[in-house]
């Protein structure tokens, strides 16, 4: 078929093809560079036509986002995203739709539409970059800063306990939750892959740097030093190991966690629990999206990835219903339906 | 007239239009009862309107005033634009309905009462100090007292349901005595009945046995000595409808939707009373109706545009304090200069106010409610049908112009129903969107028609036009963000620019009258139909008065301030406290205008408005 | 001390004196009224006056509440209770604040507000009216509304997966929940006296019968055929148990929860697992939180009750440290200090 | 201006008023460097105004355009109103800096530049596409070629510190060469260092040394021929100290707090240019405030509305987009009567527009921007010091008045500063809140003053003052929710009547001038300072022109209408599409009002003004 012969003909899309002609204006050193890098590269990977991907964000130093990505981009208002890109995808569902976020757009201002967004399953993908600071609008602390964060509008500290992305996105029904990390681009990109092929709202939360008002932030697990002993990378099938030599393990007590060392009291690799993404019951998702330095790592990687209808296909199946239900088919049958007269 | 002649046959008295009102519980079926009486009469050939008077509350204690339902139709011979300002018949299944419901009787007017409801409870449950029918209260009128529910109930016993059906059916029976008073076919609703309770024959039967039992009932009692004749009107030839303002507003999106060949895209988030919008166009999913439940009213805007921006139709609709919410989204749109239709059904405010009642007082909300400078298409339907008309070109403009456009509807309007000579879909104007086409040359998302100054439109999916757009001023053509002063000026003037240039599209202001003269009675939106009343009215009398009534608020027709030129005085009447009157002060600041307004959650009456015009006239 | 004689004195406030004299509009047969009532008994044993006892909510059949209480009251807009009854609280951190709510009231237009409630441990009382449907609005589906349910605005069924409440708190790091039932007087009750006890945000989500657009939602718990089965009544420090004979229990199996018979397959009390309102760790709050018929029974009672400072208590600590460090004690210090100078 | 004497000695110009601006990158210290030469300069005793010109980035790259930051301050021995128009000495760090400051050097001005910085690659990133300094580009101005770079480096040379802390040092050698320019002292500045770095001694000496050097550059070389002497102004006597518009807001509640023994309760979300408000407050905590940073713009006032309620200062403030938001929970304040003050901080729209410009255009916003009929108190700031009497007055007339007020001010009087002259807490007027009183009745919490129509207000924790409060209509006096038709009338035009009122309660305006004659010239808000200067001009060259400029823009002082009755013409001049002259003309439909506008998220320039102003007096 001539129209199959012509899309093989189309050169495969590269890194560069994604990239905008726009000058990219994030502070230097910003970790949203490395993000946006990991994207371009993600990209390619999906086959799908430049034309049929919309970046949607809404304001902050992450929704400028959309300005860098040579697709369709719409840079909307602040926390609003995730609302304009569910119109997007219900109205043309085979649109691959991506949602750029700052903790403050997402969580702040945002957080009903993000909560919302996930418990419909709209088949998007949420990309949540958390730098634990506003930083468009120059260090105010964010609902996702610790407890204790001098800002400007916290001189004393922030009061407030902050809120754990996963834990928010699995307490409203989330069927999707990775982490990753802006230093980790091949991670990144990666699970940026894994998101797009996932149905249903993909939510993944990226610890980013901003070097100019929370430098530092994701310091306990970025540092070289600490990296190996609080990063644990896990993956649907294997064990949850960790440590330079992969060394150390989580191991279910009760209702709890607890790092193991292979070899020691015992312990072998049977001992250690093996990553289930797909399971739909979240308890232990829960339970490893909550670790934390310096008691365990802190787990990245696709932590749930759960199968369920998305909304756009169920409206598909609706419409469906609808017309069967139906004894008009077009305007004129509805003008004409129920209780008409004619005056002659 | 209440006469009967010496032979004891009753007379009958021929009426141009006649008015009358149901009220009862919640529960009694008013509604439906209504309803049923219009669609007779519509058949029967005479004009009408009607509108649904509901409580505030949902479902107020059985008795009490705050849980009593009204409906009101006015029927004539002649053109009727409004419901009417007092009943001729009222029905009052209760006291309660009675005390509610006797400042709209007109004095010496009928009114018919379930006898069996005016025990002592029930009266004092409505408020009452002493019996209404004993104390003198209703002297000024011809009561007719009658033992509705027991013989409802009589008339029922044979057949096999329990006793609160049998009472649910006492409303037919009130029904079947408006039938004889009018002199109605019973057919209609028989029909009716039979189609409804296909599947419980048992209540079919019932409520046609209640209808006739009223019948004859009415024919047989000495209080309604006369009938009323109000022979059919001159009507247009053609197929009608009834209709309401919300269905007409879903019915309108939908047209618009199936010429343009797009989906409609409806974010919404309840509200009363733009809840049934949603209501009618969740049904239609195979039409072409996307519907989405929003989580509030910020995320209805902003998948409506969304929705734009994909290239579908993007709709939302809420009433006031929703559309408070929506400004900050909707300036977005007016930034991104992108398709979004926005309906407010206006309700009395300020804050929650009075949810259940109508006003007008949204104008300088559409025109003014987001930051800086947003200007909006700001349209306005006048009677429930014409909804559709302005739903449909409230779309039109919005894709013709690329820019929003905020439709003005209210709880009058919405409620209301009166007969529709519907279109043809193959009449409804063509809709042509600006669509960009690939002509060599990189995309300019912000490349405008010379004449319209609407951007070239490009959607996801287009292969080829891949661009980026947002919140931030834009550079003129390319649409990159950009901080240029003088730019900045550019576009803000060329967004005005292209909003008023909507004039150019739109009709010319229309008047009733002679064009030019004494007084001008202007007004806008749902007080149409007692406006249109009051001033023919005058004008048949010979006085020398005109109306306009305004369905484009901005920009306005273009010969709006030379029509105004021609008239002595203008006065401006809206149920608000001057808004469109103001609006006009800026737009024309050589004129002048008098402003008449009513702020009570309730539509004009006729008789206030002629007082007032008379007085004005002197 | 004349003071506190003159308190003795005062005669211990009673159930009526906290009805209003306004008439109550629900409709007849609605669950609000019972819960009216639960609240004017609970009161009184709260010993705290009237005028320090606010009640606050947004819009909505359960948000007509204020008007019904003979203390102060604000009814105020859809969805933003939450926000009103934050600055409420903060304003006199000595009042006792209550905010009434609705599903849609809540947990649609006010997502954003209630999560940030819980998150910043604001020391309120939050009071959920569950109906699992619009009811002033006269019948549209809310965010609990479960799948498929027929409503005006789903001819078709709602698409969505429902919020659970609880789920949705504990994700939001609340550090009270309990659930209770318009159909039990006693049980909420005792729980409005112990949410009041609740230092930080306590919620109380009350299953609520709407006889009008959602009749019997709760039916499969509150059936008198099925109530013994269908609720287990927790209490802290106490076994899980429930059925008529309270013979039957839950135990903990590996992660998951499941249903035993006292006596069957050598099942004993010991096995059943003994209720900790207190543990900050929330896994088995969230896995009781998620129980439902007909697998099991719905968990009634404080599930979570755990004690972390109340914000005002942290804002009046931070006044304290901006005190100590100020050099300044007045406005006209302020005026004052750093560069000033004097024109003669 | 610039010849040597022949002896070699240098000459000295005696000016009225002298602009300088300080351009460089975001990290070269301009702000700094800018604020110690204001007061530096104020300490000498003359007046003057300055402006901060952020970069819209945070951090664009090194070098880039993007990247500049600039400081302009004009200093005078007469008043001084605005930063200027145009500046008489440019110092440019690099040729980024020239290249987006040029446009606001005077031509014929001095141009001073970091000859260091303008190599190859600066020079193209800057985007000019020769070497400006040698392609004639600067052939109209005086350039002074600066190695400041290197000359630092050199004098630091023996200093114990980083090459990066070093160069950081290159700001005080230019504010050391304008010392001299200036014939300012160093002393100043010297102390300020010494404090600044108490802990870190090298660096104090480092910046001192760069300052002296800098100093004896300027009296070295060649190019600077001839020192600016502006000498003292007459100033009036009192404490002195400078402040910007946000920190004179922020003092202003606190000011009316302590004198109301109330706390402040600030609910807020971030947004440009208004966030300072919220940094300022939240460092007061002792000092009565409570900050809440609320997860959005809605939380933030309905938290606000809360703390009113329950007694304290409910504060809000945002920019154009938050404020779009507050719209409907400001209906509620406005129905349940309620104090609150919402601080709208303007800056370029529509929507997120030009975040870092400044606009006057949310007028209608503030006036309109809720659903049905929500009138509010608007008032306008005209200076960065006034904020604090506005800010003040914005919560007497709040709480005097039961009803909330709209303060606006904008991005260019939030970020510039000028010298105040401070108040004493005692000297600042009384606020006397309508509080209930027992009298042995039952409390009636819409009662009202007789005067103001403010109601009587109870808060929590008053024992016997039980009431219930909220959105929906309300009867008179008992605030019982009420749907009677009438009352809602009533109450309409009672809570429109109290805030027509206020204008019994504020001053009249004002005019400078004769207060009759050919030309008044009419502003609002930030754009006083200008306005001001240009008709103070013309009027020194024997023009008939007169000046009045808003700070009361709702309800308008009662003196309005006749004393625009004296002018043969009216011009309102606003940064906007004419919103204030439309306002006008809806108030006082019989006068014509000429609009003059400006929209490039500037301020006016003097010079366009009084262009503008000799034409209509033509
Ligand atoms: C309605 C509205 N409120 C506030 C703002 C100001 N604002 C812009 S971005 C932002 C937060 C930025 O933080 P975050 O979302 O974490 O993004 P980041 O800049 O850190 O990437 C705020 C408060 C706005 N633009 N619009
Ligand atoms: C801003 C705004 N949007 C919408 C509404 C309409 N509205 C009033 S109550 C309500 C929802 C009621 O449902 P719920 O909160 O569950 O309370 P219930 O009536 O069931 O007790 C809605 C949508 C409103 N009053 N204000
Ligand atoms: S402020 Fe922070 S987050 Fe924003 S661009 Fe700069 S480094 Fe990145
Ligand atoms: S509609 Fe439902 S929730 Fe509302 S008062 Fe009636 S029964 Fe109760
Ligand atoms: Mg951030
Ligand atoms: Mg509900």
């Amino acid at each position: 078929m001539a129209e199959v012969a012509e899309k093989e003909e189309k050169p495969k899309l590269t890194k560069k093809d994604f990239a905008s002609d726009q000058l990219v204006r994030w502070c230097p050193g910003c970790g949203d560079y490395s993000i946006l890098s990991a994207m371009t590269g993600a990209l390619p990977q999906l086959d799908i036509p430049k034309e049929d991907i919309v970046f949607v964000s809404g304001i902050g130093c992450a929704a400028r986002f959309p300005y860098y990505m040579n697709t369709y981009g719409f840079h909307t208002i602040h926390g609003r995203g995730p609302a304009v890109a569910t119109g997007v995808k219900l109205a043309n569902p085979k649109l691959s739709v991506w949602e750029i976020q700052g903790d403050g757009d997402a969580l702040a201002i945002g957080g009903n539409h993000f909560i919302h967004a996930l418990r419909r399953n709209i088949d998007i993908n949420i990309l949540l970059f958390n730098n634990e600071i506003y930083g468009l609008t120059k260090g105010q602390y964010s609902p996702t800063s610790p407890t204790g964060l001098v800002t400007k509008s916290t001189p004393y500290g922030a009061l407030e306990r902050p809120f754990h992305a996963g834990e928010l996105v699995l307490g409203a029904q989330g069927t999707y939750y990775s982490r990753t990390i802006d230093t980790n681009p091949k991670l990144m990109t990666e699970i940026f892959v894994k998101a797009a092929q996932h149905v249903g709202t993909s939510m993944v939360e990226i610890l980013q740097n901003c070097v100019i008002f929370n430098d530092d932030a994701h310091g306990a697990v970025t540092d070289r030093a600490n990296r190996d002993d609080f990063q644990l990378h896990i993956e649907h099938g294997q064990p949850m190991l960790f440590g330079k030599e992969k060394q150390k393990g989580l191991r279910l007590n009760g209702l709890k966690l607890e790092v193991v060392t292979l070899g020691e009291n015992g312990v072998t690799e049977k001992d250690i629990l093996v990553h289930d993404a797909h399971e739909p019951d979240s308890t232990l998702h829960m339970m490893l999206v909550r670790l934390h330095p310096p008691e365990f790592p802190i787990v990245l990687g696709v932590i749930r990835d759960v199968t369920l209808p998305a909304y756009s296909e169920k409206m598909e199946e609706e419409v469906k219903r609808s017309g069967e239900k139906s004894k008009y088919t077009c305007m004129d049958d509805l003008l004409n339906s129920g209780e008409t007269w004619e005056v002659k | 007239m209440s006469e009967t002649l010496a032979n004891g046959k009753k007379t009958t008295v021929e009426k141009d239009k006649v008015v009358l009102r149901f009220a009862g519980d919640s529960g009694d079926g008013m509604q439906l009862t209504g309803s049923q009486f219009s669609f007779t009469s519509a058949l029967f050939g005479n004009d009408l309107a009607t509108f649904p008077d509901f409580p505030a509350e949902i479902r107020a204690p059985l008795g009490t005033v705050e849980g009593v339902s009204g409906f009101q139709v006015q029927i004539g011979q002649v053109d009727v634009y409004t419901p009417g300002d007092l009943a001729d018949v009222l029905v009052a299944m209760n006291p309660a309905a009675l005390k509610s419901n006797l400042r709209y009787a007109r004095v010496g007017g009928t009114i018919i009462l379930d006898m069996d409801a005016f025990d002592k409870r029930n009266i004092e449950k409505a408020g009452f100090s002493g019996n209404p029918v004993e104390d003198g209260a209703l002297d000024a009128y011809n009561v007719v007292e009658a033992p509705i529910s027991s013989l409802t109930k009589t008339a029922l016993e044979g057949i096999q349901l329990d006793n609160k059906s049998i009472m649910r059916c006492k409303n037919m029976f009130a029904l079947g005595m408006m039938y004889w008073l009018f002199d109605r076919p019973l057919s209609d609703t028989e029909k009716y009945l039979d189609s409804k309770f296909k599947k419980m024959p048992a209540l079919a039967e019932a409520n046609k046995k209640a209808l006739h039992t009223g019948f004859h009932f009415a024919e047989t009692i000495e209080a309604l000595p006369s009938m009323y004749k109000v022979p059919p009107a001159k009507i247009e030839k053609g197929k009608y409808r009834h209709i309401s303002g919300n269905i007409a507003t879903a019915w309108g999106f939908m047209a618009a939707a199936e010429k343009m060949k797009r989906k409609i895209f409806y974010g919404s988030y309840p509200i009363t009373p733009a809840s049934d919008i949603l209501h009618e166009l969740s049904k239609h999913k195979h039409l072409g109706v996307i519907t989405l439940q929003a989580e509030d009213e910020i995320a209805a805007v902003c998948s409506a545009i969304g929705a734009s921006y994909a290239g579908q139709i993007g709709l939302t609709a809420s009433s006031g304090p929703g559309i408070a919410l929506k400004g900050e989204a909707i300036g977005l749109a007016i930034m991104a200069e992108l398709p979004l239709i926005v309906v407010d059904v206006q309700r009395g405010g300020p804050s929650t106010g009075l949810p259940t009642k109508t006003e007008q007082a949204d104008i300088n909300l559409a025109l003014y409610g987001r930051n800086s400078e947003s200007p909006c298409i700001v349209l306005a339907a006048s009677t429930p049908a014409n909804c559709f008309e302005f739903a449909y070109m409230a779309t039109k403009l919005a894709f013709e112009h690329m820019t929003p456009v905020m439709l003005l509807t209210d709880g009058y309007l919405a409620n209301g129903s009166e007969p529709w000579k519907y279109p043809k879909m193959a009449e409804m104007p063509d809709i042509t969107v600006p669509m960009a086409t690939p002509n060599g040359e990189a995309y300019l998302p912000y490349l405008r028609n010379k004449e319209t100054l609407a951007r070239y439109f490009a959607v996801p999916g287009m292969a080829g036009f891949e661009h980026r757009i947002g919140g931030l001023e834009k550079q003129e053509n390319t649409g990159n963000v950009s901080y240029d002063p003088r730019n900045h000026e550019d576009m803000v003037k060329v967004r005005a620019e292209k909003v008023e240039r909507v004039a150019n599209y739109i009709p010319e202001q229309k008047v009733m009258g002679e064009g030019k003269g004494k007084l001008l009675v202007v007004g806008w939106g749902g007080t149409y139909g007692s406006l249109h009343t009051s001033v023919s009215e005058l004008w048949k009398a010979g006085k020398d008065i005109d109306h306009a009534h305004f369905n484009y608020i901005n920009p306005l027709p273009k010969n709006t301030e030379q029509l105004f030129s021609g008239y002595e005085k203008i006065v401006v009447c809206e149920l608000n406290m001057g808004q469109f009157a103001n609006h006009l002060r800026g737009k024309f600041p050589k004129l002048q205008f008098e402003s008449y307004t009513k702020i009570q959650g309730l539509p004009f009456a006729v008789t206030e408005l002629k007082e007032k015009f008379i007085d004005l006239l002197k």
